[in-house]
């Protein structure tokens, strides 16, 4: 099945682009496309553990399934330490 | 009204958006482009969103409101693109028949915002950048 | 700036007055004019006020505000003559370095106003009419 | 001695007009001003016990002496009963 996936921030600028199409096997779930696209862009590999995820217009958690035609969004944590408010 | 804009924010125009008869107070709050952060000189501030994902929590955040605090007007205004020191990139109002209501709501709506709408920051100073994201703690709903 | 006015009060000329390039964030509070008060229908509402005094007692609050959050941006305005429901008597803005601060002085800064600052208002029903003024219990410094 | 007398919102409605000069005797304060007007204008006496006084631009109590040139205001209270706020 083919899902879209799209990058926001950080993310969009260290792949060079911000969304695409991804081939998953039946029964994929959001870790699988994460682990798909870490594979063809080790850069993102050690925001990994703090990567929040989105289907549709909600939060999903890594292991929630994907369906075909499904758009995933993988949003970049906060920057290292950064909890502070800046405003 | 909740809404990912390229326009300047206007206190008034938000003022405006929640006007109401029964209204006593309305808070306004502007959250603006900082000189530095994290002690480091702030040159421009460069904002990016998921919009139709961040103006759909915006309204669940006004939903929110709604429920903690009986208040139906409310309005969140998020600006993206490049910002420069002193422009507004975040702007909520909130009218309530009396003014703490007003204050309280209206900081719990920024409060919340912070923390699940999905807008990032990229902080451009005069040595560097780093990009700053929502504080999401949230536990996914599925 | 603290200010007695008989023209139109604006949030976004508020937050101008306090703008800086230090500040994170700017709340503004608007107090409205209410379609009831009292549970009688208000058609209209007269506001007077001592201005010097009531100048003098705002640049006092400002000074309070500025002892206690350490926050020197703060503007006030209030409006005098006849004021339709849903116009603005007073309008207050803060600037702070960080968001809860400006919350809290804009709050403070409203509510010390109620109470110490000389202006009064008529509040004209359908049925009648009443003077109402500021609630200070403060005891005279002499 | 003359001093200067400013009435506010009802007092000034009550009265029918906003500022008089008033002749004291020396050693007059400010609950002697207070009376010589209640005398011309028995409508204000209900309201004597929560009038609040300034002088210049500062609050003061009754007993608060005045001095020839001076202004002293009387403030009306708070509406009866009313000290919930409108907004």
């Amino acid at each position: 099945m083919r899902v879209n996936v799209r990058l926001f921030a950080r993310y969009r600028e260290a792949v060079g682009q911000d969304r695409f199409e991804l081939e998953l096997p039946p029964g994929a779930t959001v870790e699988t496309a994460w682990a798909e696209v870490v594979r063809a862009c080790p850069a993102l590999a050690p925001f990994g553990a703090h990567t929040l995820f989105a289907v549709g217009q909600e939060y999903v958690g890594r292991d929630r399934p994907l369906q075909g035609g499904e758009e995933v969004c993988f949003f970049p944590p906060v920057s290292g330490g950064r909890h502070v408010p800046d405003h | 009204m909740y809404r990912i804009t390229d326009q300047p924010i206007s206190a008034d125009a938000l003022a405006e958006l929640v006007a109401d008869p029964m209204a006593g107070g309305i808070c306004v709050f502007l959250g603006v482009v900082r000189d530095n952060a994290g002690g480091r000189r702030v040159r421009s501030l460069e904002y990016e969103a998921h919009p139709p994902m961040a103006e759909t929590k915006m309204k669940e955040i006004a939903q929110e409101v709604a429920e903690r605090f009986g208040l139906h007007r409310v309005a969140i205004l998020h600006r993206v693109g490049r910002l420069a020191v002193g422009e507004a990139s975040v702007g909520i109002a909130v009218a309530a028949p009396h003014r703490r209501m007003a204050f309280e709501a209206c900081q719990y709506a920024i409060d919340r915002l912070k923390v699940i709408v999905p807008i990032w920051k990229k902080e451009i100073f005069e040595d560097g950048e780093v990009w700053v994201g929502p504080a999401t703690t949230i536990e996914p709903s599925s």
